[in-house]
């Protein structure tokens, strides 16, 4: 819509100001890595972060969520839906194109109101990276280092005084109007941006041998490959990979209910294709029963199934499945050995 | 005239499984002593082997209740044989956690495990129901110092973050000022619960003893200090094994302590009696409203001892946040430690008393030999020396009322029997 | 009003019927009297609030409906447990209809080849009455249908009807026979000899446990029947019943939105599938 | 509805379980209105015979203790192990590594057949249990799940997957990031990760899940620098029993 721009010292006042409507959250340090946390002086906001434990994910699917309720012996129910007024700021290009997948997912075919009332109660503020997080992001591989189109509220992008402001939508446009002290951007401003980000393009490198558009019918033609005997027999199935990513939104359902037995309430929370009983039904048959098979299947979820279902990638590059995981299987050495199995590494 | 027969099989609302068995035939204390039947645990043999790092998760494993005093007192072990000196935050953390654990243990003993005796009830449980003000007191002050206790190690029960050289995780200023809050509200508990005390009517009784504890110049010792005796001996924590002198003894598979005497006694009134002068103010006013003054021979005084020590401890516990909350906290990491071959001893003043632990390391940092001296091994010679001179003087009662002032007394040193249950090093008595 | 798509809906049970040892099978309807609306193979979720929630087929007729719908629960762990325990006028949640029925639409003029296994007759039953209300409709009308032991048939009310109907050719098995049993012995593919196919006019539906699908489909494909004709239903572990939760998912399909109702075409190549 | 009996046993334990039960009152008086407590040697003198669910914390530790718990067993209608040592043998255990007469011999000397051991085991060494809750000591609010399911009629639900999981729930730094090392990968969650969360890597209190991959979990505690010697001292503080099962080594 616009182009704004907030120079460093007004930043402050604008994420103050936001604090007195809104939930906060942002980028907070926690040891010598980062976590999205509530930010309740601005202090604790790391804008320069290089990427968090767990994505802002949490909160839009939280990691345990009442759904609704009862008494279990009345049948009253009541649903429990939480949309506090919620703004995520400094999300980077990766994870914003994750939400976006995230959006697709619970409004297609059956909405999900849970998911949707708060994600329209939350405000996007994105952050344009312009370094490499680290070794194991590849973000530029997948498409990712840019922002989606209509995903976020407003887009943060650092041109060292200042931060220029891309303005996306109406919801965005209040929140500056309403909080910030904010000029409109002049061509020179234009012309500093353009800088910044034609700069930082090389200094990103591309990790995959192959051209993203191919992942999907590169994985096609991989049901069988023995990669996945060899991935299945060093995963731990510690489920690390799944609940880090920003696109794996798996989830069982459970009812507590306390001593008295009668009221309760049916909670949903995290799941992971690589634990043991995902797949298991009654009678005692396991769909997928092996290491090997729960590898597959998430890096099949990752390069072909969501795109097949939702036209969007399923990894969206972040690296934090690599990061997080102690036997070092990443989704670039995978699909990279994929490749070299495929054509002997040609292209 | 009388004959007696007093067998408990499996002593209720102490800590592990203890026999009384009394025999008085014709008036005449054939049989009087405490059986424990507690399966041995080798806790000695259990740390052959294991790197001193695991050493305080392992004996923490000796007692839920005191875990954080097995806890200190093997990382002081282990401190003192590397030649590794804690920071002074560290200091200060452990020493808050302790008094922690002091409120902690003690609020169970004399609300949980020792009232119940006094209100005539077979445990705490239906005082929920006629007595609940007393009941919540007690559940809302063990909730208080579980809490700081979890604030500090993770958790009361085995705690977590406390290790060799300082700890693995530091609660924050604010936890630490949320919890000062709470400790200031619970003065008013503190001082109902002297209240409720002092109104007990505790049983009569005498015997003069040896009391042996920790003690330190410049304060109230919890940890570290010199062995002190209330018979006049003073020492090194090295020298630990002059004091206990510990045999084996058939009918037990605990070991028996003697210094000076036949035996002596360890735990909270051995501390007020050795160490009364440095109580907390607050806490001599509370020692003096129950009627006790150094030095007391009265074992049963041992649950008052321990609400003496509560107050201090509450008392000390702001006091010591106030101390870390002017330095403020800082991320500190655990001291390096330089492996050697080498042998120490620690000593903390646990709940239950004195406890020692003595390692030797080798280079490669594995234990290759350990020894635990536990305070309710210490207590058992007492024990029974109390039993045996406790018995003539209530003869003329029913046998059910000797049998509940055995069990009373036994109680009152608050035995915790499974953590006693240990290998010694032994030179043979018995 | 905000609504849930998790929100189970209010039924009545009116009627628990004891069919065997493991399986009952309960007559339920909404409080507000709504219908539930579905197509035979299609399922249900349902929930005991305070135990959980479990899909359920739907085992009764759309075409015999007034209201109220069956469902037959086999007794399997906590939930089905539970519901085990409940009695005619206890409330139960559910949600649904949810999934692809059978396109009977597809089916009309065909001979249809019936071969449920075990507790695969519940959804199976669903169909079977939907074309014998609409018998003119088809052609041949044949059901196969195997069961561990006597014992374990389900609905032998419906059996002996189906058995009496000259427009239906019923064939019974068990596994293992006991001594009052005089019908055929053995698994349900030796039933396949006994009845003679015109593959190309057929279409044949299976429902049973995965390790009957392997050995049916032999038989069935055997026969001559096109990939394209040969129907199933596959059960997985499902939550929410509504595409969201990643449980039911083989390869790219969800068996909740996709299935439970495949055809043995669609299916076939999918990794895991069967 | 009438409150079902409980009941509470200790063998060889340090008894923190049981303590946990009764913090668990602590947050949860109403524990008392849902169940009964018959006996509970630790925390009260009435001692009933009659229960229906008994809670057993503790390892056996002596022949005789078998026979206790077979009695205890024959009473109770649903036998739980309480914790650690019920459930996996638990520190007790770590004895089991050396020859059992050199045990018994460096502690009592001379005199070491006054007193009767044999290897430290699990309650279900000798007889049937039910449930288990894992853990040393035991997760109040586990117990608290397991409590009432029992009492719904349902199935308690322990974990069955790693740690780990629970731990980026948490969002901690993962030990190991951090130089140190840690069970977590082989090790049931259930315990909220408490112990890294606190900075200290998973002893594997918990035991191990059902289908662990230690070969994994091994090579990769030696390319974080373990000794082997180290690697074993981690996997038996608490896993000394399970380990030992899995060698195959024997137990009598
Ligand atoms: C589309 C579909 C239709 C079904 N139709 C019927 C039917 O008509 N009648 C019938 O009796 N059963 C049917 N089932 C199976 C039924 O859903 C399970 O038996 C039920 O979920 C078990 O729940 P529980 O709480 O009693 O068992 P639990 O105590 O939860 O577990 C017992 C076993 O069931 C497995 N299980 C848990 N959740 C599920 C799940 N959602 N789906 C499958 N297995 C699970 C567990 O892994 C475990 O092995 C159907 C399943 C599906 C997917
Ligand atoms: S698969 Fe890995 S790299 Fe891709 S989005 Fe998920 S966590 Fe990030
Ligand atoms: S710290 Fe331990 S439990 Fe946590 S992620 Fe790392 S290995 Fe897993
Ligand atoms: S982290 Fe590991 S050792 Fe610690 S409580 Fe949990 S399972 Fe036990």
């Amino acid at each position: 819509m616009s182009l704004k721009i907030i120079p460093k010292e007004k930043m402050g006042e604008f994420v103050a100001n936001m604090m007195g409507a809104y939930r906060v959250v942002g980028p907070r340090q926690k040891e010598h890595q980062y976590v999205f946390g509530p930010i309740e002086n601005l202090d604790e906001l790391h804008l320069d972060y290089n990427t968090t434990i767990l994505p802002p994910k949490k909160y839009l699917l939280p990691q345990h969520e009442s759904l609704f309720k009862f008494n279990a012996d009345t049948f009253d129910a009541e649903l429990t839906i939480d949309d506090q007024p919620t703004v995520i700021l400094g999300v980077h290009t990766c994870d914003l194109h994750a939400i976006q997948l995230l959006d697709q997912v619970f409004q297609r075919d059956h909405l999900d109101q849970h998911y949707m009332a708060r994600r329209e109660n939350t405000i996007l503020i994105g952050i344009e990276c312009l370094e490499p997080c680290d070794d194991h992001s590849f973000c530029k591989s997948m498409g990712t280092l840019t922002p989606p189109t209509g995903c976020y509220d407003l887009h943060l992008t650092d041109i060292g005084d200042s931060y220029a402001v891309d303005v996306e939508t109406e919801k965005g446009a209040w929140l500056v109007v309403r909080h910030a002290e904010a000029r409109d951007a002049d061509d020179e401003d234009y012309k500093r941006i353009n800088n910044i980000l034609s700069e930082k393009w090389p200094r990103f490198p591309y990790k995959l041998d192959f051209d993203v558009g191919e992942l999907p019918a590169l994985m096609s033609v991989s049901q069988k490959s023995p990669l996945w005997q060899q991935l299945g027999e060093i995963c731990l199935a510690c489920g690390s990979c799944t609940n880090v990513c920003p696109t794996c939104y798996c989830f069982d359902m459970r009812d507590k209910v306390g001593l008295s037995l009668t009221d309760g309430y049916r909670e949903r929370f995290w799941d992971s294709c690589q634990l043991d009983e995902f797949a298991l039904v009654a009678g005692g048959h396991d769909f997928r029963p092996s290491r090997a098979a729960r590898q597959r299947h998430r890096f099949f979820r990752k390069g072909k199934y969501q795109t097949d279902a939702y036209g969007l990638l399923g990894c969206v590059g972040c690296g934090r499945c690599g990061r997080a995981c102690l036997v070092e299987i990443t989704p670039v050495t995978t699909f990279n050995e994929l490749y070299r199995q495929r054509t002997g590494g040609v292209r | 005239m009388t004959n007696v027969s007093v067998n408990v099989h499996h002593l209720t609302r102490v800590e592990g499984h203890g026999n009384i068995i009394v025999d008085v035939r014709n008036g005449e204390l054939k049989e009087c002593r405490l059986e424990i039947v507690e399966s041995p645990r080798f806790f000695e043999a259990m740390l052959l082997g294991k790197p001193y790092q695991q050493a305080s998760h392992i004996t923490s494993r000796i007692c839920g209740i005191c875990a954080v005093g097995h806890a200190t007192t093997s990382l002081r072990t282990s401190e003192r044989a590397l030649g590794v000196e804690p920071s002074q935050q560290t200091v200060l953390l452990r020493k808050l956690n302790f008094f922690g654990e002091i409120i902690d243990s003690h609020v169970l003993h004399t609300y949980m495990l020792v009232a119940p005796d006094f209100f005539g009830v077979g445990s705490v449980i239906p005082l929920a129901k006629t007595h609940t003000d007393v009941v919540l007191r007690a559940l809302r002050i063990k909730k208080l110092s579980g809490d700081l206790c979890a604030m500090i190690g993770g958790r009361h029960t085995h705690p977590i973050a406390l290790c060799v050289g300082g700890f693995t995780h530091l609660p924050n200023e604010s936890e630490l000022r949320a919890m000062r809050k709470r400790l200031v509200d619970a003065r008013r508990d503190m001082d109902e619960t002297v209240a409720l005390f002092k109104t007990l009517d505790w049983p009569q009784f005498e015997r003069e003893t040896e009391y042996v504890s920790l003690t330190k110049s410049d304060e109230y010792a919890f940890i570290d200090g010199q062995i002190k005796t209330s018979d006049g001996f003073l020492y090194d924590l090295d020298a630990y094994r002059q004091v206990t002198n510990e045999k084996i003894v058939p009918h037990s598979t605990a070991k028996h302590a003697s210094h000076n005497r036949e035996s002596y006694m360890v735990g909270a009134l051995a501390r007020v009696n050795n160490n009364f002068d440095q109580l907390h103010p607050q806490a001599k006013d509370a020692a003096a409203q129950l009627g006790l003054e150094p030095i007391c021979y009265n074992s049963f005084l041992n649950s008052a001892a321990q609400i003496v020590e509560m107050v201090h401890s509450v008392e000390e516990s702001i006091r010591t946040i106030d101390e870390l909350l002017a330095r403020g906290i800082k991320p500190e990491e655990p001291v390096e430690v330089e492996v050697k071959e080498c042998t120490g001893v620690g000593s903390c003043d646990v709940p239950r008393g004195i406890l020692f632990h003595d390692y030797e390391i080798g280079d490669d940092g594995l234990i290759t030999g350990a020894n635990c001296v536990i305070p309710t091994g210490q207590n058992y010679a007492n024990m029974e020396a109390d039993m045996r001179a406790l018995v003539p003087q209530i003869l003329d009662r029913p046998e059910p009322e000797i049998t509940l002032m055995m069990e009373m007394l036994i109680r009152a040193y608050d035995p915790c029997i499974s953590c006693s249950t240990h290998f010694l090093e032994v030179e043979f008595v018995g | 009003m905000v609504s849930s798509i998790y929100l189970p809906e209010p039924a009545r049970i009116l009627d628990v019927q004891q069919m065997t040892a493991l399986e009952k099978l309960f007559t339920l309807e909404f409080f507000g009297g709504r219908s539930l609306g579905h197509q035979s193979g299609q399922f249900v979720t349902v929930s005991a609030l305070g135990i959980g929630e479990a899909p359920i087929s739907i085992s009764s007729s759309p075409s015999r409906s007034n209201g109220t719908f069956e469902l037959c629960i086999r007794k399997a762990g906590d939930l089905t447990g539970v519901l085990h325990q409940k009695k005619a006028g206890d409330t139960l949640g559910i949600r649904g209809p949810f999934g692809q029925g059978f396109p009977l639409k597809k089916f009309q003029g065909k001979d249809i080849l019936f071969a449920p296994g075990g507790l695969g007759l519940a959804p199976a039953r669903s169909v079977i009455n939907q074309v014998l209300d609409e018998r003119g409709k088809y052609g041949r009308v044949t059901i196969l249908y195997g069961a561990r032991t006597p014992a374990e048939l389900l609905f032998k009310g419906e059996l002996e009807e189906w058995d009496k109907r000259d427009d239906v050719d019923l064939h019974v098995t068990v596994d293992q026979p006991d001594d009052d049993w005089t019908g055929n012995a053995g698994v349900i593919t030796t039933l396949f000899s006994k009845v003679s196919v015109y593959p190309r006019n057929t279409v044949a539906i299976t429902i049973g446990p995965p390790v009957m699908y392997r050995f049916v489909l032999m038989e069935l494909l055997g026969k001559g029947i096109p990939e394209t004709s040969i129907w199933l239903s596959l059960e997985r572990r499902m939550k929410c019943g509504v595409g969201k939760c990643g449980h039911c998912q083989i390869n790219d399909l969800y068996a909740c939105q996709s299935g439970p109702s495949f055809s043995y075409a669609e299916i076939k190549a999918v990794e895991g599938a069967i | 509805m009438s409150r079902p009996k409980v009941a509470f046993f200790d063998f060889t334990s340090c008894e923190g379980c049981q303590l946990t039960v009764l913090d668990a009152l602590q947050t949860h008086p109403e524990l008392l209105d849902a169940v009964e407590i018959v006996q509970f040697r630790e925390a009260m003198s009435e001692k009933g015979e009659d229960y229906l669910i008994a809670f057993v914390e503790g390892s056996l530790a002596r022949p005789a203790d078998e026979e206790r718990l077979r009695g205890i067993r024959e009473k109770a209608g649903i036998l739980v192990a309480l914790g650690s040592c019920a459930h996996i043998g638990g520190v007790n255990a770590i004895r089991n590594r050396q020859p059992l007469e050199k045990v018994r011999k460096h502690v009592y000397g001379e005199k070491w057949e006054w007193f009767d051991a044999y290897e430290a085991r699990p309650a279900s060494a000798a007889v049937k249990v039910d449930f288990f809750i894992p853990g040393c000591p035991i997760d109040r609010s586990e117990f608290l799940e397991v409590v009432t399911a029992l009492l719904l009629g349902r199935q308690p639900k322990i974990r069955d997957y790693p740690l780990c999981v629970e731990c980026k729930l948490k969002e901690n730094v993962c030990l190991y990031d951090k130089g140190k090392s840690c069970l977590g990968p082989i090790i049931r969650a259930g315990c909220g990760a408490i112990c890294p969360t606190y900075g200290d890597g998973c002893e594997g209190c918990r035991g191990l899940i059902t289908n662990p991959n230690i070969n994994a979990a091994e090579d990769v505690l030696k390319e974080h620098g373990l000794s082997v010697k180290e690697i074993m001292a981690q996997m038996d503080m608490f896993g000394t029993y399970q380990m030992m099962e899995m060698e195959g080594v024997g137990h009598d």
